[in-house]
């Protein structure tokens, strides 16, 4: 059974220099960065950290040099990507666009829409968001209903959007439609890059969740005229094009790092005085994480060398999504101490952050019923 | 169990309690109204004595009230002012009337200063004290429980939440207080920290039960692939889990419920707070699982509900420090096997 | 939602005097009896054990007195159960046919069935077993094949029944199977009350488990004649016959207490000087083992009142299996100390035998899939 | 990995090791005619230096041949005699060939008497040492590891059986061993528990990957209610499960074997070790789930499977004590952050 193999990242790839220089970057920008901010792993923003980020030359890392980016490999955009995530670094604001929608302008964009976009990516300037599922849709995208009807110049959109991330600040959204009608459930589907700032007739609300934070919006297209450039690649390809950006968002460090900063300060409390009890469930979550991190890099190793890991990505996602759940749990377990939101005791208010965030973990890249589906799928289940 | 009294709150909960109220409540608005309607009804003297002013039904049945608060999301503090009227009840105290809170004392120092009882220390974590007019809680004086009466108007309440947004505020106590506030306990009954974990268990089953209830009625309306999501054997599994975890947490409730004021209270509160802790976090991550993100919205009910379970896992007592104290007990136990232990420390019925 | 509420048992059920004459004769009768022995639970076998049970009263409590009962209710029923149970005793002997045979043969057999079987129950003199799976059944008991014929003064037997325990040893099978041919999937079944000491042409041959003994039997009927008056019950009624049998095989104490003696070997070792993580996990199991009980006896009070609770009873047994399964892991959690087939040290005796078990524990009454169905269709999902 | 080893192991394996065979040695026969052929491969000298006799691979690749042999079952010291060979070469003692074995020695009390070492204590849990001519460990004399030689036969040895029927005895130890039978080891490589946790860690990523294999195709060719169980979700769900530990498993011990002999080893092994043990319950759990009783039976290779999966978490050290020892060494970690104690944990790939 090789089917479920992971190959070892290939050696030399731990780019240890790298690696410091990040961690040097991280000590002097978020020294005042206090963990309850860094609770928020990935969701945190702040456009000023991406532009210094991206002059470090960490954003765009894979892209083209003549696209603005640097032409380093997946493994290296790795080493930053985990360093990032595992301090709570605020990166949303360039995270999406650096990890998905930058690549996918590369795979299917115009040479017009690559010049135009992609260098601003590489610059951590453009904040991009996700139009994909709708009110009634949910983890079923072939339920899309939101449609564009081809008019002269362009295309005019109707529908509603939920939850979509940072829509109120993004620049841009990749937005997944109908343009067609078809038998087929997956037929008759296009992307489009919608200038959020240039468009009219767009109306974003925000969605408060758990945690009472707005990271979540409704985006409503009403009667929104975009002009015949703003589709990307192929019209009625949307299907497909989709399905292979998803892989991008599979197996990546942030598929187990987002309750990080709990673990963090969980450590800090037993770090002097901690029982054998507690040494081992610490050594179980070590190992958990020592391994978890091993196959997602072998993951990035593999997709390094043009292979298609689908099957491997999803075992990734589904233990790391497992593990970071897992988390507030764990730490409940070993200490006895209130969550409280906010508050002014650090670990308190990490776990109150972290429990009101667990749920969302699994609205991201798909739920784990379809993760499940496609693993069983994987496995060669008739 | 037919009861006219859950009956009668069952209706007054379910024609007033919205929605919108609750979204106010936890950013900071007591609904007033609703306060006096429920007072009206008598339903904050439940659990005293009929000569008192109470209804004169067993404690079990009185108790009952707090499962149909909890599951109605009632963001009021009827439990606190329940289980503070009864306690002033059996030290023979004033019942001022009005919104009443508890707060776990065992940290207390108390100290005689002529015929007065000063005492200081912190109490944390105190529930709804902002909107309370009293804080009762029992503390010990040379060795006895004594019940301490404090009125909030002259205690410096600093402000906080739990995870519901609901308030939980911290005091910091230095004070002498007046001869009829600080009354020896004429016969132990617990602990603060018992009697609130016995009021946030029986919330808590009250609250699954509701969640339970959305979860079945979304997973029967919302269709997804063609089929309506319930017909999913995951779906199922998850809300066959719910339902098990539900279940237990109220027949654990129940249990301690039943044992009020009893030798059994002790180890069936320990196991039914720990029990309806490890249950909210298990029901409340399935529900959000069923409803995928519509549930996580303000906007939605399963958003309070979650958050509130999730919140009174922290109140008088964690998961973790009943536990130890259930399992200190069973590892200290007289008892030849653990299996006695267990036969013994269930509930034996209300008293005759 | 009163859907999943558990009526408290009725006030004055604990017969705290019945529970101590029963302690005091397990004292006396099993004082020699190891712990690796009680570790079987109710597989332990002893003809012995059971007459001298019986002689006390304490089998067929339920049964009229005229079929040799002592017309005492469920509850009292129960605290010898549980006491029995926990204690380890060997009472496979009279177990099966205490719990389901005995009651199914009151309900649905004929005077004479009655009258001559019954009583010998009530002595604890027989030992009954169940021939329902089938190789190709499994849990999809309408898949059954074995077929009743009916030939000149009664029937002819043809097929293979699997996993029956103690076939090799028992008195009597009650059999499931075919009588007719239907287009229903639950049609044509019966039920059959077979003598196995005085009817030729069965084949039982052992099946040996994980734990190395044998429990298990397959057992195969080659043109086996049975007599007429070895039908039990209704002719093609098989079908409702055995869901109400099932009932009572639901929800009892046996279906949380399989692993207890590695329950008490565990707080031996612990008691003296426990930690305080381990005194949590300890008081985490006794609080999930009081809920048992206490949901384990409403259910027997509600059976006394001759309500249906059959979404509590599937309910309970849900939480007891998971319950008992999970004593292994538990036990590892808290103590490193190696499982040791058959050793000295009884403790690594009763984690080997119970770790071994384990996987039975879903053998009986149903698999997770079908409680668990069942469980939702009680919740009223459509 | 391609590999030629791997591949002519797998053939031998394949062709030779029955399910009878795995009956057979669990009750107590060992299967020498295989054993011969194994040794004329070569295949116990996969890990010493190409220059005393090995192949001359990576110690990854020749520790590969461990998960093979876990993979279809292996009832023979191969493990301990590929270690028992590297560890007697690193010491340049004499390889004896033959089946030989380890043993922790941890425990063991070593003096000097005159020029030879007298060994005292027990060795418990010594894998099929009833099978083998020499029992090899590493105990501690002045401070120095040394590696120990134990001729099998001068030995008492008390035999007992793991989970799964296998030789895992006893040995009470009380000799003065010959002077080329008590060596310093010129360079540390880990103790007995470290190397021993090392192989079951492999064997069990094999094992559980056979395991998986035999769950898939027995829920696909298995009709129930009219269709094979592999379309039900929840037996879906439990192959994903299976399949995420054992993918974890594997990983993790091949992480393990690449920091074989680098400062690396002792953090991943001990990570290897734990991870397995962990994943080997749930898998053996599911496993048997979805067989139903069938794979209970003698008579179902499953049935020998789980229970040597199960029975490896016993070997060289428990779940319990390794995730101990990660934790103490996370917990007093001179790093700044957790953070930096996991990436500096992981293996760096084998020195060049």
């Amino acid at each position: 059974m090789t089917l479920t193999a992971f190959s070892p990242p290939p050696p030399g790839t731990d780019f240890d220099d790298l690696r410091q220089e990040v961690r040097t970057f991280l000590a002097e920008e978020l020294a005042d960065f206090p963990p309850e901010k860094r609770a928020k792993s990935w969701n945190g923003f702040s456009r000023d950290f991406s532009r210094k980020l991206a002059q470090r030359g960490w954003v765009g890392m894979t892209f083209p040099k003549e696209y603005g980016g640097h032409a380093r490999n997946a493994l290296e955009r790795y080493v930053v990507s985990e360093e990032l995530l595992a301090a709570g670094a605020p990166v949303i604001s360039h995270w999406i666009a650096d990890r998905q929608s930058g690549p996918l302008i590369l795979a299917k964009g115009t040479d017009d829409q690559k010049r135009r976009i992609v260098p601003r990516i590489a610059a951590g300037e453009l904040c991009f968001c996700i139009g994909m599922s709708e009110p009634d849709s949910g983890s079923d995208l072939a339920a899309t209903r939101t449609m564009a009807t081809e008019v002269e110049g362009g295309f005019r959109i109707n529908g509603t959007k939920v939850w979509t991330t940072y829509a109120h600040v993004a620049d841009y959204m990749i937005l997944f439609c109908r343009t067609g009608k078809s038998d087929d459930r997956h037929g008759g589907m296009s992307q489009f890059l919608v200038d959020l700032k240039a468009t009219d007739n767009i109306q974003i609300t925000p969605i408060i969740d758990l945690s009472g934070e707005h990271h979540f919006n409704q985006v409503v297209f009403d009667d929104t005229f975009l002009p015949s450039d703003a589709l990307l690649g192929e019209k009625g390809e949307g299907w497909s094009q989709v399905m292979s950006e998803l892989a991008f968002e599979r197996s990546g460090p942030e598929r187990f790092l987002s309750s990080f900063a709990l673990i963090e300060e969980l450590i800090r409390l037993l770090r002097d005085d901690a029982t054998e009890a507690q040494q081992a469930e610490i050594g179980r979550l070590s190992a958990h994480l020592m391994v978890l991190r091993q196959m997602s890099r072998s993951v990035a190793g593999m997709l390094n060398e043009g292979e298609n890991p689908s099957l491997q990505a999803a075992i990734v996602k589904d233990l790391g999504a497992l593990f970071e759940k897992d988390i507030p749990r764990l730490a409940r377990s070993l200490v006895s101490r209130p969550a409280v939101p906010g508050g002014s005791d650090s670990y308190a208010a990490v776990l109150a952050y972290t429990e009101l965030a667990v749920p969302s973990f699994s609205l991201r890249g798909g739920t784990r019923e379809i993760l499940r589906g496609i693993i069983a799928r994987g496995l060669g289940l008739r | 169990m037919e009861s006219m009294i859950h009956d009668m709150a069952e209706r007054l909960f379910r024609d007033h309690v919205t929605h919108r109220m609750r979204e106010d409540a936890a950013s900071g608005q007591c609904p007033e109204a609703l306060w006096t309607q429920i007072e009206e009804a008598g339903l904050t003297m439940a659990l005293v004595p009929e000569d008192a002013g109470g209804f004169g039904v067993p404690p079990a049945e009185a108790l009952g009230l707090l499962r149909i608060a909890g599951a109605h999301g009632l963001p009021l503090p009827l439990a606190e002012t329940l289980i503070a009227n009864a306690v002033l009840a059996t030290a023979n105290m004033a019942l001022p009337g009005g919104r009443l809170t508890i707060a776990e004392g065992e940290a207390l120092r108390l100290e005689q200063r002529g015929k007065r009882v000063h005492a200081s220390g912190h109490l944390t974590l105190v529930p709804f004290a902002r909107w309370a007019s009293l804080i009762v809680t029992i503390a010990v004086l040379d060795g006895t429980d004594h019940v301490l009466s404090l009125p909030v108007k002259v205690l410096n309440v600093a402000p906080a939440q739990d995870l519901a947004g609901m308030p939980r505020d911290d005091i910091k106590l230095d004070h002498t207080l007046a001869e009829t506030d600080a009354v020896p306990l004429p016969r132990p009954m617990g602990g603060m920290r018992q009697l609130g974990a016995l009021i946030r268990s029986l919330a808590a089953a009250g609250a699954m039960e509701t969640i339970l209830e959305m979860s079945i009625q979304y997973a029967n309306d919302r269709v997804q692939f063609g089929r309506p999501i319930g017909k999913f054997q995951a779906i199922q599994h998850n809300l066959a889990t719910m339902a098990g975890e539900t279940a237990a947490s109220r027949t654990a409730a129940e249990m301690a419920a039943g044992s009020y004021d009893t030798p059994a209270f002790a180890l069936t509160v320990a196991a039914a707070k720990a029990r309806a802790g490890e249950a909210a976090e298990k029901v409340g991550a399935l529900a959000h699982q069923i409803h995928g993100a519509i549930g996580y919205t303000q906007e939605h009910a399963l958003h309070h509900f979650t958050k509130r379970i999730w919140g009174w896992r922290d109140d008088f007592g964690t998961e973790l420090d009943w536990t130890r104290e259930l399992g200190r007990a069973a590892l200290s136990s007289p008892h030849d096997t653990f299996w006695h232990f267990i036969t013994d420390s269930a509930a034996k019925g209300a008293p005759a």
